[in-house]
C-alpha cells in the first residue's frame, strides 16, 4: 500500500528507526525523488543522539542537488559523538517551510517523541511517521523483536522494509528480512510503504512478499564524519 | 517588554551562538554577560569552560578564556587564581563535569574555599554526548543510558550539589541554586557569586537549573513544565550560603 | 681512598640513618666523595632500616652495591636481612648480645666480629648513645673519616642540643671514643673468624 | 631576578632537595603537587622555602588536579611546576596532554619508582615510555634524563628556560635513587654563570582594555574538522623537528675506537661509565653513549658514534624491560650493530653487572 496524495498536497514524512536502519538513506532518497518531480523539498536533520552517520558531512553535496537542508554542517560543531549533539534552530521551525518536508529523526529511546522538538506537529495532519526496519540489526532481527521495538516507538503510521548489511548485502539477506517484516506489519496492522532495494540488485530476484519494491541509491557511505 | 541590548562583554563574531533552540545555556550566559558588564570586570575575567555543551561557550565572551578537559575546569581556574589573584576566574561547567568526572575537584576546591566562581548548569542529562544519564537525572527519568527510567536502587538519587557544597564550606562561601525560569534571581545570584570572589571572601558556587529540549524531546510547553514542575520541585531554588546577608541586592 | 662501601642495618628508632648521614657529611667535609642512600621502601615502616654508604676519592657510580666492605647489623632481624651484602671481602659486624647461632651468620665473610655495643651503652653510658658507639666503631674499623671530622659533623648535627645541655656533648663524644676503641680492640683480637 | 643561592657553593643533599633549590634558583613562581614517594621532599623543601621568597604552593586533591592547576598557572603567565612518580605520573598524563596541545611550558619532575601499579616506592627506569610518549594523540615534549644531583640542578634551570623559549612541556626524569641519595653538588644563581633566564608571559589575563586595545584571547584545543587538527599537528611536528637539533643533548666517550658501545641513560650511565673504564683497563675496547634528552632523541649522534669505528655491538642496559631499547631501536633503524641487552626491571645496575654482560657477549 502506498500513501495517496493529491498532486498539489504537501508531503510531510518523518523517518525513525534503529541505529543503522537506514533512516537517513530513506529520507534522502525520498527527498530527491520528490525533488525530481519538480517539487520544493526541505530535508531536516533531527539526529541528536549519536550523530556519527548524519546528514552533516554531505550537507553541501545535497544542497547542490536542489534540496533545502536544515542541519548543522561539519564546521558548525565540534566533531562527532562526544561534542556533536546540537540542533539547528531552524529545525524547530521546519514545518513552517513551504513545500514538502522530510524529517530524518535519530535513533534513541525516545522514538517519535523527538518530533516534540518541532513546532506545529499537532497542526500538521499530513504528517506520516515512518519506521524504517532493517532485519539485519540485532534489535530488530526477529518477529518478536520487531514487534517489541515498534511498540516502543510511539506513533508510527507506516513501515519501510530496508534489510541490508551495507556493502555485504545480498538478495538472500533482503528476502529473509522481507519475510519477517511483512509478517510483523500484518500483526501490527501497519502498512508497508515499500521495501527498499539498492539499485545494484535491479536484475536480481527479490521476494517482495506482497510489498512494492523501490530501488534506491546509497548516499550515506560518503557521509562518514 | 523592552528589547535588551546585547551585553558589551559578549563576543559578537561568535554570535548567533550554537546552543539548541530552547536550551537554557543562552539565558545563563546572557545573565553572566550582563553581570560582567555591570561589575565592569570584562578585562579581569578569565572564563574557563568544560567539555560538554558548556564547550560551546569557549569564545562566547569578549573576555580571555580557556577551554579545558571534561571535569577539569575547576583545577585550571584554581591554578590561575592561585597564580594571579587579581584575576576574576569563572569556571563554567555542566552537571556531568562538576558532579561526576570532576567531583573530586569541586569538593576539594570547596573545602579549601578557593576564591573562584563556579557556575554549574544542571539540565539533568549529558546533552552534548546525546542525552545520557547524569548525576542529576531525576528518579524515573528516561535517558539514553537509563532507557527504562532512572532507578535509584541501581544508580542512586540525584546529586544535591549546592546542599553538599554548603556543608563543606565556611560562612565566607557563597552557595546558591538558581533557575533559568527566574531571570532576575539568576542574575542576582551570579552577581553575588562574582562579588564574593572579588572581595576575596571565598568559594562561590551557583548551580543553575536549565533546559534541554533536544534531549528531553519536549516541545516548548513540556520543556517549561519539566523545569518548573519536576526539576524545581526536586531541586529547591534559593541561596544556601550568602556572606552578604539577606538584604543584599 | 679507593671506593669503600658500608651497609648499616638496624631497627627503626636505633638511629641508623642518622649516623649514616653524619658519616657521609663528615666525609664530604673532608673533601671526599660520598653517597648515602637509605632503603626508603615500605620496609622502613616496621621493617629493618638499612643505610648504604659509599666513600671514595673519585666520583661514585651507582648508589647501591651488592657486597659491602663492612656490614654492621644492629639487631637480630638485621642479621638475617643483611646476609646478602656480605661477600668474601666483607668485614661483618654484629652485637655480642644477640642470641644467634653460628649458622645464622653469613657464610661468606673475610672476618666476622661481635661488639658489646648494646651492653656498653646500657651499662656504661646511656641507651640513647648506642648509635654513636656504632658510629665510633665504624671509624675504628675503617678510618673512612677522621675522628676529628666525625666530632665536627656530630657537633654540626646535634650542636643545638649540646648548647642546651653540655653534658650531652660530653656523653656523645665519649660514646664515639668508646666505640672506636671497642672496634680497634676487636680487630686486634678477633672474636670470631670465618677464614 | 631574585638571587636565592648567593655565593655559589658546594652542598651535600638529596636529589629532591636539589630539585627544590633548582626551581627556586630558576625563578619558579608556584608549585602544585600531590604526595607520592619518592618525590615528596621536592614539596617538603619547596614549601619550607617558598614563603621566604614570595613563592606559591598548593597541595591539590590528586595528580589530575596538580597537573591542571599547573596548566592554569602557566596560562596565567607564571613559571609553574609539579613533581610526581609512578601512578601519579599516569594520572598527570591527562593534563600533560593539554600542555602539549596548547603548548604550555610547564615543568614536571618525575622520580621514577617501580611498576606496574603500586610496584615499589624505591627505584626503576620504568617510566621512560610514559614520560616520553605518555599523552593521548601525538604531542611534543622535552625529556631530560639526569644522572646526578648536579644535573638535576642544571637541567631544571635549563628546563624552565627551554620550556618558555620553545613552548613545550619539559620533563626532568630522575628516579628514586637520585631522589633519595645524598651527594654533593654545586648550586648557583643562573646569572652568576651567565645564564639568562627567559621571562614568562601570560597567554590569558593579558591586561589592557578588551575591544579597545586588544581582542580577547580565546584558548581552545578541540577542533571541528579532521583537517584542522591535521594542520595543527603537522605544523607543530615540523616546528619540533626543526628545533630538535638545538635541544638534543647527549654524552659520548671512547667511541673513536670502540668495538662495543654501552648505551644507558640516567643513573645507570654512572655504572656504565665505571664499566667502560674497567673494561678499557682490561684491554676491551668499550665505548659509552648516553642520551641526555630522551625526547628529542640524539639519533644522528648515536649513529655517528657507531660509525666512528664501525662498532659491532651495542649493549643497552636499563632498570626496565626494554623501554630505552625500544627508543634506541626505532631511532637507529637500519644500523647493523648487533643489540645486546641487560634488563634489570626495578633494581639498580652496577658496573660489575655491565662488565659481566659485556664479557658474556664478546
Amino acid at each position: 500500500m502506498i500513501f495517496t496524495f493529491k498532486e498539489d498536497a504537501r508531503i510531510v514524512e518523518a523517518y525513525i528507526g534503529e541505529y543503522a536502519s537506514g533512516k537517513s538513506e530513506m529520507a534522502i532518497n525520498r527527498a530527491l525523488e520528490l525533488s525530481r518531480q519538480g517539487r520544493q523539498v526541505t530535508l531536516v536533520d533531527l539526529d541528536t543522539v549519536e550523530p556519527f552517520y548524519t546528514l552533516r558531512p554531505i550537507k553541501h553535496q545535497l544542497e547542490k542537488m536542489n534540496l533545502n537542508i536544515i542541519s548543522q554542517s561539519r564546521e558548525d560543531s565540534f566533531g562527532l559523538g562526544e561534542t556533536g549533539s546540537m540542533l539547528n534552530p531552524r529545525a524547530r521551525w521546519a514545518l513552517r517551510n513551504k513545500g514538502d518536508i522530510i524529517l530524518d529523526i535519530g535513533y534513541g529511546v525516545f522514538g517519535a517523541r523527538t518530533l516534540n522538538l518541532v513546532e506545529d506537529v499537532d497542526q500538521t495532519p499530513e504528517l506520516k511517521v515512518i519506521a524504517v526496519l532493517n532485519a539485519s540489526r540485532p534489535m530488530t532481527n526477529s518477529l518478536d523483536r520487531i514487534l517489541e521495538y515498534v511498540g516502543g516507538l510511539g506513533r508510527v503510521d507506516g513501515i519501510v522494509a530496508n534489510t541490508h548489511m551495507g556493502d555485504e548485502t545480498t538478495p538472500e539477506i533482503i528476502n529473509t528480512g522481507n519475510e519477517i517484516i511483512a509478517e510483523a506489519a500484518r500483526i501490527l496492522h501497519l502498512p508497508v510503504i515499500y521495501t527498499a532495494v539498492v539499485e545494484d540488485f535491479k536484475d536480481s530476484k527479490i521476494n517482495d512478499f506482497g510489498m512494492s519494491i523501490k530501488y534506491i541509491k546509497r548516499y550515506m557511505p560518503s557521509a562518514i564524519w | 517588554m523592552a528589547v535588551q541590548a546585547i551585553p558589551k562583554s559578549w563576543y559578537l563574531p561568535s554570535k548567533p551562538h550554537k546552543f539548541c533552540p530552547g536550551c537554557g545555556h543562552g539565558i545563563v550566559l546572557k545573565a553572566l554577560g550582563e553581570v560582567i558588564d555591570e561589575l565592569e570586570i570584562q578585562d579581569q575575567v578569565i572564563f574557563g569552560c568544560d567539555i560538554g555543551c558548556s564547550l560551546l561557550s569557549w569564545n562566547f565572551f569578549a573576555c580571555d578564556s580557556t577551554q579545558t578537559h571534561h571535569g577539569r575546569t575547576t583545577p585550571v581556574m584554581v591554578g590561575i587564581k592561585r597564580s594571579r589573584p587579581e584575576l576574576v576566574c569563572i569556571g563554567y561547567m555542566g552537571d556531568g563535569g562538576g558532579y561526576s568526572i570532576g567531583s573530586q575537584h569541586l569538593l576539594n576546591s570547596a573545602v579549601r574555599n578557593e576564591k573562584v566562581t563556579l557556575i554549574l548548569v544542571n539540565n539533568t542529562n549529558y546533552g552534548m554526548t546525546g542525552g545520557q544519564m547524569a548525576p542529576t537525572t531525576l528518579p524515573g527519568q528516561k535517558t539514553e543510558t537509563s532507557p527504562y527510567g532512572r532507578d535509584p536502587e541501581q544508580t542512586g538519587y540525584p546529586t544535591m550539589g549546592p546542599e553538599f557544597i554548603a556543608q563543606l564550606t565556611p560562612d565566607s562561601a557563597y552557595v546558591a541554586r538558581a533557575t533559568v525560569s527566574k531571570y532576575k534571581q539568576l542574575k542576582k545570584y551570579i552577581r553575588s557569586a562574582l562579588r564574593n570572589q572579588m572581595e576575596g571572601n571565598g568559594f562561590s558556587f551557583v548551580e543553575v537549573l536549565s533546559t534541554c529540549p533536544t534531549n528531553w524531546r519536549t516541545n516548548a510547553q513540556q520543556t517549561w513544565n519539566f523545569l518548573e514542575d519536576e526539576m524545581e520541585r526536586y531541586f529547591p531554588v534559593g541561596e544556601l550560603k550568602n556572606p552578604f546577608g539577606k538584604g543584599d541586592k | 681512598m679507593a671506593l669503600f662501601k658500608i651497609a648499616l642495618a638496624g631497627e627503626g628508632g636505633q638511629g641508623v640513618q642518622s649516623i649514616a648521614e653524619i658519616l657521609a657529611e663528615a666525609a664530604y667535609n673532608e673533601n671526599q666523595q660520598a653517597i648515602y642512600i637509605p632503603n626508603f621502601g615500605l620496609e622502613q615502616r616496621g621493617g629493618v632500616s638499612i643505610a648504604f654508604l659509599q666513600f671514595s676519592d673519585k666520583r661514585i657510580g651507582a648508589p647501591k652495591f651488592q657486597k659491602a666492605d663492612i656490614v654492621i647489623a644492629l639487631s637480630e632481624r638485621a642479621v638475617a636481612r643483611t646476609l646478602g651484602y656480605s661477600g668474601t671481602e666483607t668485614l661483618y659486624v654484629y652485637d655480642s648480645s644477640f642470641n644467634i647461632k653460628t649458622e645464622e651468620l653469613p657464610q661468606e665473610a673475610k672476618q666476622i666480629i661481635a661488639l658489646p655495643a648494646i651492653d656498653t651503652a646500657n651499662n656504661e653510658l646511656h641507651p640513647r648513645v648506642f648509635n654513636i658507639i656504632i658510629m665510633g666503631a665504624v671509624i675504628g674499623l675503617s678510618n673512612v673519616v677522621s675522628f676529628e671530622a666525625a666530632k665536627e659533623a656530630l657537633e654540626h648535627k646535634l650542636g643545638y642540643k649540646f648548647e642546651k645541655d653540655p653534658k650531652l656533648r660530653e656523653l656523645n663524644f665519649k660514646a664515639l671514643e668508646i666505640g672506636r676503641q671497642m672496634a680497634e680492640k676487636s680487630l686486634r683480637e678477633g672474636v670470631l673468624s670465618n677464614d | 631576578m631574585q638571587r636565592v643561592i648567593g655565593e655559589s657553593k658546594k652542598s651535600f643533599m638529596t636529589g629532591n632537595e636539589a630539585a627544590a633549590w633548582a626551581c627556586l634558583a630558576a625563578g619558579a613562581d608556584i608549585m602544585f603537587g600531590y604526595p607520592i614517594t619518592p618525590q615528596n621532599e621536592v614539596m617538603h623543601y619547596w614549601t619550607r622555602m617558598a614563603p621566604k621568597y614570595g613563592k606559591g604552593f598548593l597541595q591539590t586533591e590528586d595528580e589530575l588536579s596538580a597537573g591542571f592547576t599547573v596548566c592554569g598557572g602557566v596560562q596565567s603567565g607564571k613559571k609553574a611546576f609539579t613533581a610526581t612518580a609512578g601512578p601519579g605520573n599516569v594520572l598527570m598524563q591527562e593534563p600533560f596532554g593539554m600542555a602539549e596541545a596548547m603548548r604550555l611550558p610547564l615543568l614536571a619532575i618525575i622520580q621514577q619508582r617501580g611498576g606496574p601499579s603500586s610496584g615499589t616506592v624505591v627505584y626503576s627506569q620504568q617510566e621512560v615510555t610514559l614520560t616520553t610518549y605518555g599523552g593521548n594523540g601525538e604531542g611534543h615534549r622535552i625529556v631530560y634524563s639526569t644522572s646526578s644531583h648536579q644535573e638535576i640542578f642544571d637541567y631544571i634551570i635549563k628546563g624552565f628556560n627551554n620550556a618558555w623559549k620553545y613552548r613545550f612541556p619539559v620533563f626532568i626524569l630522575g628516579d628514586g635513587y637520585q631522589a633519595k641519595m645524598r651527594e654533593p653538588l654545586e648550586m648557583y644563581d643562573p646569572e652568576t654563570r651567565g645564564i639568562e633566564m627567559v621571562e614568562p608571559y601570560p597567554l590569558i589575563g593579558l591586561g589592557g582594555k578588551i575591544g579597545e586595545e586588544r581582542g580577547p584571547s580565546h584558548l581552545c584545543n578541540i577542533y571541528s574538522l579532521e583537517e584542522e587538527l591535521y594542520e595543527v599537528i603537522t605544523k607543530v611536528q615540523a616546528e619540533y623537528d626543526a628545533l630538535a637539533p638545538q635541544i638534543i643533548e647527549y654524552d659520548e666517550k671512547n667511541c673513536e675506537d670502540a668495538d662495543i658501545i654501552i648505551v644507558t641513560h640516567g643513573i645507570v650511565s654512572r655504572a656504565a661509565d665505571d664499566a667502560v673504564k674497567a673494561l678499557r683497563a682490561q684491554g676491551i675496547k668499550a665505548g659509552y653513549f648516553r642520551p641526555i634528552t630522551l625526547r628529542p632523541f640524539p639519533q644522528k649522534e648515536l649513529r655517528e658514534a657507531i660509525a666512528k669505528n664501525g662498532a659491532k655491538k651495542l649493549i643497552i642496559a636499563e632498570s626496565a624491560i626494554g623501554q630505552l631499547e625500544r627508543l634506541v631501536k626505532q631511532e637507529i633503524y637500519g644500523e647493523t650493530a648487533k643489540i645486546e641487552t641487560l634488563f634489570m626491571p626495578g633494581v639498580g645496575i652496577i658496573d660489575s653487572d655491565i662488565i659481566d654482560k659485556v664479557k658474556s657477549v664478546l
